[in-house]
């Protein structure tokens, strides 16, 4: 592969998941007011918030700390981008596995956990203390369903699972189980009710938020978009077979994100504790079962 | 093309603030950014009254804010408009202007009901604060006992269009008369009201410091906070102790 | 290459000791101690090419006992382990000898403490058989006491209860070496190896057993693990952060020579626990992600800097166990790399805590908060050190916990990368919450006029966190030596480049993804700092506090119990079942020595006499 | 030439004899004469030692050929013991302390010509006497303090003392009535195979529970910490280290030569490890520095009761080098506590006062620990692989656990010495003078020891042949000639 090649890829591949995830996330507030029989907002709503925020002509910092983490944040998920395969472009996929993409995610939530934490604010220490609690209930799960499909697969090259399910069978086939549980997880993941402890808003005011103004503001509107596509992505590679071409790629993407959208509208917010406890009983236990499966048959 | 204007501080040091005269790709950008700003509004009810009931309706299914981009939002930090329902008592009055001045600018004010217009019907009350715009630049008002929600959605049209044409400036003048505004509150807090933000160093950084930013009124302010020595630690401590005298009296 | 290059060291070795014992006190002795560790370090690392090579270092110090020549030679596991023993106890001795040292009264002992625990861990890496290797032991036990006992009080405390379970394993490993000099009639590594099919399945499986409680009680693994943190967190800051970052590692040299070098890997594997219940492998890859998870865990409960980083220390050890028993290349060199990963970034980090106990008295995490204004180097490490023992990229924790849960996966052990991954989460809920109690949040008001603390402390702090970071760079600088070890182990050696290593089924090139990183963070800064207005820094009172005012006497850090949601589920988990375990072994040995003691001071003896010669002799009548 | 050695015994006998006379006429300096006899011995044993050579020797008194006439049985182990007895009791003959009365200078030379005595004798009546001389010297000896607490130990001392000697006087009339002989070589000849019945077990545990008094064997040692708390240091350090060693030498020869039934080694491991046991156990809990030592004491004579019964050469070598190691460093330690004697918690911050004394005191400790490289770790470990070549591997666990808790308490002692405290100054404790020549001449010897140690590992394993090799022994006392009648039997 060429440098020219690669470099074109490393400015394509952040800037794509930027714009699939505007519409993403676009689909989640239009299917939500659908759900609650509102119009919802216009089409490039999303777009207008966060450029609208980055024009404010006040921007407020709490410390070189408070930037520094916006600035982990942005960079984390850009480099999430790249060692996800999309179809067409593989990135640094083969250089970098799928515990390296797990634990590429982490480092935004740690950089937006330090900026947090220099914003002094305590709503906002408390959204985080909640944010990682929170990670620590869903990720249980999730790596579950992460090392059965790694077992089943038996490798952790995502570029190889994408092949291997399209010579075979997509994932979904044929672990019908971890792919429930690992739904189930991602809606735990994208912080929608019932588990969106860390945001919040009529406790904790949008707890690590809170002190979020401007383009600060505008960065997290743009961590969110990316997450939700890296999070589908992650799903749509590990088990419905990635994308063949992007035409039947994002549909995929839109899929994975619309389940937990069209069911979190009518739930309330757990307590801490009971997310803990749920996501530590349902879908690990699925999680679970699903590895059980794989294990007995490989 | 700069013309600066010199100006007075408070440490009497001359710091020179430039004022661009823009040219068209700026102008062209301010518009886009205008236009993006007008339909993306994030809101921060300050539910005091009893008019607070009305905005319910207006962002559920029957009457759906969000379909002109409009959002509530539960941190000045986040918000752009800053909602006032119904009266204001003093007491209420310093929580609102410490929130209105977390804003981040371009921020906007709308006063709903007519308490805020004049008072309404507490304009006998020794504890309201009848005219909100002697306290803060107030953008609109929506007047009525309570207003409908098609009331509050068209003053928030209306919102839109002056802010899409950059008329909506009124934020400014809390940073340019700042003077006028402190004087206001000191009128009913007494002298030594403060509050954490520091607006005059804020409307330095962001050129925005006018001839009626400093006077009177700031010069009690600065004088107050010399004599107790808290520059270093900043408002807070100066609240407290404004509070503490108060409640000696 | 001369023969010889082992005896310079242990010369250099001896003069470190003179020095530190005569002249510890002076000012500028911290200095010249640093340099002759560095030099000692330098002597190795110039003779490593012959390490890699397979070849020793070999040193005249030799005796003959018992029939049994016992010799020291530094192979290539040894020659690492010694680095960073050297880098640990050089950077240590920078880190004491600036003005702490003046205010530190026992300064002399730190000093000579540490020198005569380097000595002792030189002599035990560089032993080649059972008998040098207890006896190194032994005075690595020995010295440990010592430097871990220096400050008294509480320390003291943790000291004694750590030479009781230091002598535990002492005399289990005394136990597992009669049983194989019984069987092999040898001490040597070599000659057990090729004896070892004498024994007795049972009697393998006992010495394994011993083997592992001896040696595991040095790095505290289950059910062992009481005495580790309290004893490390007590010390001063050099002590603290060389104990931590390679003194309990002895116990996983020996284990690592012994269970993959001496009783294999593949032994392991065949042998069963009693009534076939599990695999002696999986019972110690079990063992060692309990040792993982538990500590871990209790760690997120502590409110004190330095344990919380003392039990981390305790749960790492667990990881690299965890490595090294998987029976995997990949694992095995995830597991010795995270020695010296851990080494870098528990040093690091406990230099930064104790940087900001130095300037604020305290390290209780419920007494401090937003310090990253005032003290922004350590800071800095904190943040390096803190990253790297959570395990996130680009740090070099990432890169050998990385090639652990491979290990797992390629094994097959999903339940176990399950552990691992838990373990780590707790890990990045508690060293957070380190981090935000101590450096973010409120800055206290008599933390007002806080300074950095100066450069003999944060220097040696700096170079720490860059270590953590080039060789999270580049880890095939440290892979180098692993393929090395483990090709004259002769177990499968990992392939490996210098950004990483190539598995066929999932690699990892840190080079690309620290490369990508940094330029994505790039990225990021040229949108943040570009786009938009600049941005104007407020003060920390300046908040959203629901409309209320903010007070500086009244100044809200959210710090205490900081997982209040995680720690109402989970608390009924802490059972301290091996707190009581150990104090019913104490009240019963205090009962039998009470009874001891009566039978001879209180009791009626000629009556004793009298009953044993009727009992004899009736039992005489019986034969 | 080495029917000199008799001299060994006679002159310590006579010189007790004379030295109220000579004292007359010397006054003070009739001390003197003591360490000159002392000196004289050291000499006259060195010279033996290479005369000795391979083969043991042996010395008809009276010219009377065994078994009927009296001998004194040389070979390697006595020599050994006679030459460690000869040095620790130079090292710690009272002459330099102030106003010694003559009458300690005769006990001191009473106990010695029993201690050589019980060494070298060949047959068992002759060990008796000597036993029953050294036993009332000590008891003179133990009370010469002449404190209520010192009469008290002392009379506890006599009691068991006394019952011990008429347990062992009891298992002599057995073994005589059924055989007709005392003397060793012939009744090892006899016992083995023709007393292997009841009476033959009745009279091995007399014996040994006759002897195991001084040996400190598990049940009979109740007097050890009273008498070791409140004798006089130096007394105690002889008892602890020298005559409880030759108590378990006699028990060795017993057990090799007479008794060589499995029966009576359980029997002794039995005692030994709950000695041992017991002993850790009691010093763990013995809040009196010298009491601790003392059960410590209790708990190392276990071990060596433990090697002896093993019974095999590994076994006589490991039992060797621990008495020879414990037997060289319990006197120092006693010298070094003595004036330590009292609640060990006073003793918190010791090192400060007496810095090298509190070194010297955890070097050997730790020794006696055995802590590699010390020579008590070279001792114990061939206690441990004899135990293992004979399989006992649940002594072995029990031997180790026991090591624990020793680690336990004098560790503890350790931190207290090492505490930051200032002691008060009345309470202050030095250790000095008189006592620190000894000490470190034993601890010199010990330490520089283990320089040597290979060439003394050789040694001993060339002793233990030696000792463990009963034809030898037959054949050495009885000559060729190996028509012995039955007896009447």
């Amino acid at each position: 592969m060429s440098g020219q090649h690669i470099f074109l890829e490393l400015i394509l591949m952040p800037l794509l998941a930027f714009m699939i995830g505007l519409f993403l996330v676009l689909m989640m507030r239009k299917v939500r007011a659908r759900i609650e029989r509102r119009v919802g907002p216009p089409f490039l709503q999303p777009l207008w918030d966060i450029i609208k925020l980055y024009v404010k002509k006040m921007q407020i910092s709490h410390g070189v700390i408070h930037d520094l983490g916006i600035i982990m944040l942005l960079g984390g998920y850009i480099t999430a981008e790249v060692f996800l395969p999309v179809p067409g472009m593989s990135g640094f996929t083969s250089q970098g596995d799928i515990i390296t993409l797990i634990y590429l995610m982490m480092v935004p939530s740690l950089g937006l956990a330090l900026g947090v934490g220099q914003c002094a604010n305590p709503n906002g220490s408390i959204g985080i203390s909640r944010a990682l609690t929170a990670m620590l209930a869903y990720d249980i799960p999730f790596i579950v369903v992460i090392a059965g499909a790694c077992l089943y697969y038996g490798t952790t090259d995502l570029t190889e699972i994408i092949a291997l399910q399209k010579s075979q069978q997509w994932g979904l086939l044929s672990m019908p189980i971890l792919a429930l549980a690992g739904l189930i997880a991602i809606h735990a993941m994208l912080g929608k009710e019932p588990f969106e402890i860390y945001v919040a808003p009529a406790e904790i005011a949008t707890g690590p938020m809170v002190e979020m103004s401007g383009k600060y503001l505008g960065s997290l509107f743009v961590m969110q978009c990316l997450q939700i596509y890296t999070i589908t992505v992650l799903y749509t590679s590990l088990f419905l077979g990635g994308g063949y071409t992007w035409f039947d790629f994002i549909p995929k993407l839109f899929l994975v994100a619309l389940l937990p959208v069209m069911i979190t509208v009518i739930f309330p917010r757990y307590k801490t504790d009971d997310v803990l406890r749920w996501l530590w009983k349902w879908p690990t236990g699925l999680a679970l079962l699903g590895l059980a499966i794989v294990v007995l048959q490989g | 093309m700069k013309d600066v204007i010199p100006i007075q501080t408070n440490n009497t040091e001359t710091i020179a603030v430039s004022k661009n005269s823009k040219n068209i790709y700026q102008q062209a950008i301010d518009t886009f950014s205008n236009f993006c700003r007008a339909r993306s509004l994030f809101v921060l009810h300050y539910c005091t009254g009893c008019g607070a009931i009305e905005l319910p309706p207006a962002m559920t299914s029957r009457f759906d804010m969000e379909r002109l981009g409009i959002q509530p939002m539960v941190t000045p930090r986040q918000a752009d408009i800053l909602l006032i329902t119904g009266y204001v008592s003093i007491k209420t009055l310093k929580r609102v202007i410490l929130t209105y001045e977390q804003m981040q600018g371009p921020k906007y004010v709308i006063g709903i009901c007519s308490c805020t217009v004049n008072g309404g019907m507490y304009w006998q009350s020794y504890a309201t604060a009848k005219v909100l715009s002697e306290y803060l630049p107030v953008d609109m008002y929506i007047a009525g006992c309570m207003p409908r929600p098609e009331a509050v959605l068209t003053g928030l049209q209306q919102l839109m269009k002056k802010i899409e044409k950059g008329e909506a400036n009124s934020w400014e003048n809390y940073f340019k008369r700042y003077d006028y505004y402190l004087g206001n509150q000191q009128h009913l807090f007494g002298d030594t009201w403060h509050t954490p933000t520091d607006i005059l160093e804020e409307a330095r950084h962001y050129h925005l410091y006018g001839a009626e930013s400093t006077g009177n009124n700031t010069a009690r302010l600065i004088k107050y906070t010399v004599e107790h020595d808290l520059t270093k630690l900043d408002a807070p401590l100066r609240e407290k102790d404004s509070m503490t005298k108060r409640g000696k009296k | 290459m001369s023969v010889l290059d082992l005896d310079h060291v242990f010369f250099l070795l001896i003069v470190n000791i003179g020095i530190a014992v005569l002249w510890g006190n002076r000012p500028f002795v911290g200095k010249i101690l640093t340099l002759l560790y560095i030099l000692e370090g330098l002597s190795i690392l110039t003779s490593y090419h012959v390490l890699l090579s397979g070849a020793v270092l070999s040193s005249s110090l030799t005796f003959t006992v018992m029939q049994q020549t016992v010799q020291w030679q530094l192979g290539v596991s040894g020659g690492f382990f010694a680095l960073i023993t050297f880098m640990a106890a050089g950077l240590a001795t920078w880190f004491s000898s600036g003005v702490w040292a003046r205010s530190y009264a026992p300064i002399r002992l730190l000093h000579s403490y540490m020198a005569l625990n380097v000595a002792a861990m030189l002599l035990l890496l560089a032993s080649n058989d059972f008998l040098g290797l207890f006896i190194a032991w032994e005075l690595v036990s020995l010295v440990s006491f010592l430097i871990i006992a220096i400050n008294g009080g509480r320390s003291a405390k943790a000291a004694y209860s750590y030479i009781l379970y230091a002598f535990l394993g002492a005399m289990a490993i005394l136990l597992a070496l009669i049983i194989i000099w019984n069987a092999t009639n040898s001490f040597s590594y070599v000659e057990v190896r090729h004896h070892w099919s004498t024994m007795s399945v049972n009697r393998q499986l006992i010495v394994v057993l011993l083997l592992i409680t001896g040696f595991g009680i040095k790095m505290a693994i289950l059910p062992f693990h009481r005495w580790q943190a309290p004893a490390y967190a007590y010390v001063p800051a050099p002590v603290a952060a060389f104990l931590g970052a390679i003194s309990s590692r002895m116990g996983l040299f020996a284990l690592f020579i012994v269970l993959l070098q001496v009783v294999g890997i593949d032994v392991i594997q065949t042998l069963w626990l009693p009534f076939e219940i599990i695999n002696m492998q999986t019972f110690l890859l079990w063992l060692a992600a309990l040792t993982l998870i538990i500590p871990t865990f209790i760690a997120l409960r502590q409110t004190d800097a330095r344990l919380l980083l003392a039990w981390h220390g305790i749960g790492q050890g667990g990881f690299m166990l965890l490595g090294i028993l998987s029976a995997n290349a990949l694992g095995t060199a995830g597991g010795i790399m995270h020695v010296f990963n851990h080494a870098s970034y528990q040093a690091a980090l406990f230099f930064a805590v104790f940087s900001v106990s130095y300037r604020t008295g305290t390290a209780d995490l419920d007494r401090l908060g937003g310090l990253v204004t005032r003290m922004p180097i350590s800071f800095t490490v904190m943040l390096v050190g803190i990253i790297g023992l959570a395990g996130l990229p680009p740090m070099n924790g990432f890169v050998s916990k990385w090639l652990i849960y491979k290990a797992l996966l390629d094994e097959g052990m999903p339940l176990l990368f399950l552990a691992a991954v838990i373990g780590t989460l707790g890990t990045i809920l508690s060293v957070y919450k380190l981090i935000h109690n101590t450096f973010l949040g409120q800055l206290r008001l008599e933390h007002e006029n806080i300074k950095e603390v100066p450069w003999s402390m944060s220097i040696p702090m700096m170079i720490l966190a860059s270590i953590v970071f080039i060789t999270g760079y580049f880890p095939g600088l440290l892979l180098e030596s692993i393929a090395a070890m483990q090709s004259t182990l002769g177990i499968s050696v990992v392939d490996y480049h210098l950004g990483g290593v190539n598995t066929g089924k999932g690699n990892l090139n840190m080079i690309v993804v620290v490369s990508t990183m940094l330029m994505a963070i790039g990225m990021g800064a040229l949108i943040f700092f570009v786009l938009g207005n600049p941005r104007k820094q407020v003060t920390q009172w300046d908040n959203y506090a629901g409309g209320h005012f903010l007070t500086s006497d009244m100044r809200y850090q959210y710090s205490h119990n900081f997982y209040p949601g995680l720690m109402r589920v989970i608390s009924p988990l802490y059972r301290n079942t091996i707190f009581w375990l150990e104090s019913a072994i104490v009240s019963t040995v205090q009962f039998m020595a009470h009874i001891s003691y009566a039978l001879f001071m209180q009791a009626n003896y000629l009556l004793y006499l009298i009953l044993l010669v009727v009992i004899s002799l009736l039992w005489v009548l019986a034969v | 030439m080495q029917d000199s050695l008799i001299l060994l015994v006679v002159l310590p006998l006579l010189l007790a004899f004379l030295l109220p006379v000579i004292a007359r006429y010397l006054g003070n300096l009739s001390g003197l004469t003591g360490s000159l006899l002392l000196l004289f011995n050291i000499l006259l044993l060195a010279n033996a030692w290479n005369s000795v050579g391979y083969s043991p020797k042996v010395i008809l008194l009276g010219g009377f050929a065994a078994p009927l006439g009296i001998v004194f049985y040389i070979d390697k182990l006595n020599m050994l013991f006679a030459i460690l007895t000869t040095i620790i009791a130079l090292l710690l003959w009272p002459c330099r302390t102030h106003n010694t009365d003559v009458r300690e200078y005769v006990l001191w030379l009473l106990l010695l010509a029993g201690c050589y005595g019980v060494i070298l004798s060949g047959d068992l009546f002759n060990i008796y006497v000597f036993y029953e001389l050294l036993a009332v010297a000590s008891y003179g000896l133990v009370t010469l303090p002449a404190t209520g607490a010192s009469y008290i130990a002392g009379f506890r001392y006599l009691m068991i003392s006394a019952l011990g000697s008429a347990f062992a006087l009891l298992g002599i009339a057995l073994i005589y009535s059924f055989t007709g002989s005392v003397n060793i070589a012939h009744l090892a000849q006899i016992i083995p195979d023709h007393l292997h019945h009841i009476w033959g077990y009745s009279a091995a545990l007399l014996l040994i529970i006759g002897f195991g008094v001084k040996a400190e064997l598990f049940p009979v040692n109740f007097w050890v910490a009273e008498v070791y708390s409140h004798a006089d240091k130096r007394v105690t350090a002889l008892l602890a280290g020298v005559v409880s060693k030759i108590a378990v030498l006699i028990i060795l020869r017993f057990i090799i030569l007479l008794f060589p039934w499995q029966d009576i080694f359980n029997f002794l491991l039995l005692l030994g490890i709950i000695g041992v046991i017991v002993g850790e156990f009691a010093a763990f809990y013995a809040q009196d520095l010298l009491r601790l030592l003392a059960f410590s004491s209790i708990a190392q004579s276990g071990l060596v009761i433990i090697a002896f019964a093993c019974a095999t050469e590994a076994g006589i070598m490991a039992g060797i080098a621990l008495a020879i190691h414990h037997l060289l460093l319990k006197p120092a330690l006693f010298l070094l506590a003595s004036h330590c004697d009292r609640s060990i918690n006073d003793l918190a911050g010791l090192a400060k006062s007496s810095p090298w004394a509190s070194a010297l005191f955890v070097i050997l400790a730790l020794s006696l620990l055995g802590v590699p490289p010390l020579p008590g770790f070279w001792a114990k470990l061939l206690l441990l692989q004899s135990l293992m070549a004979e399989q006992y591997l649940l002594l072995l666990v029990l031997v180790l656990l026991a090591t624990i808790v020793e680690a336990a308490y004098l560790f503890r002692l350790f931190m207290l010495f090492y505490q930051r405290q200032e002691m008060p100054e009345q309470k202050r404790i030095t250790i000095q003078g008189q006592e620190l020549y000894p000490v470190i001449t034993l601890s010199g010897i010990l330490l520089l020891g283990l320089f040597f140690l290979p060439l003394f590992m050789d040694s001993l394993r060339e002793i233990a042949m030696q000792t463990s090799n009963i034809e030898a022994y037959i054949n050495t006392v009885l000559g060729k000639v190996q028509h012995i009648g039955e007896g009447n039997i």
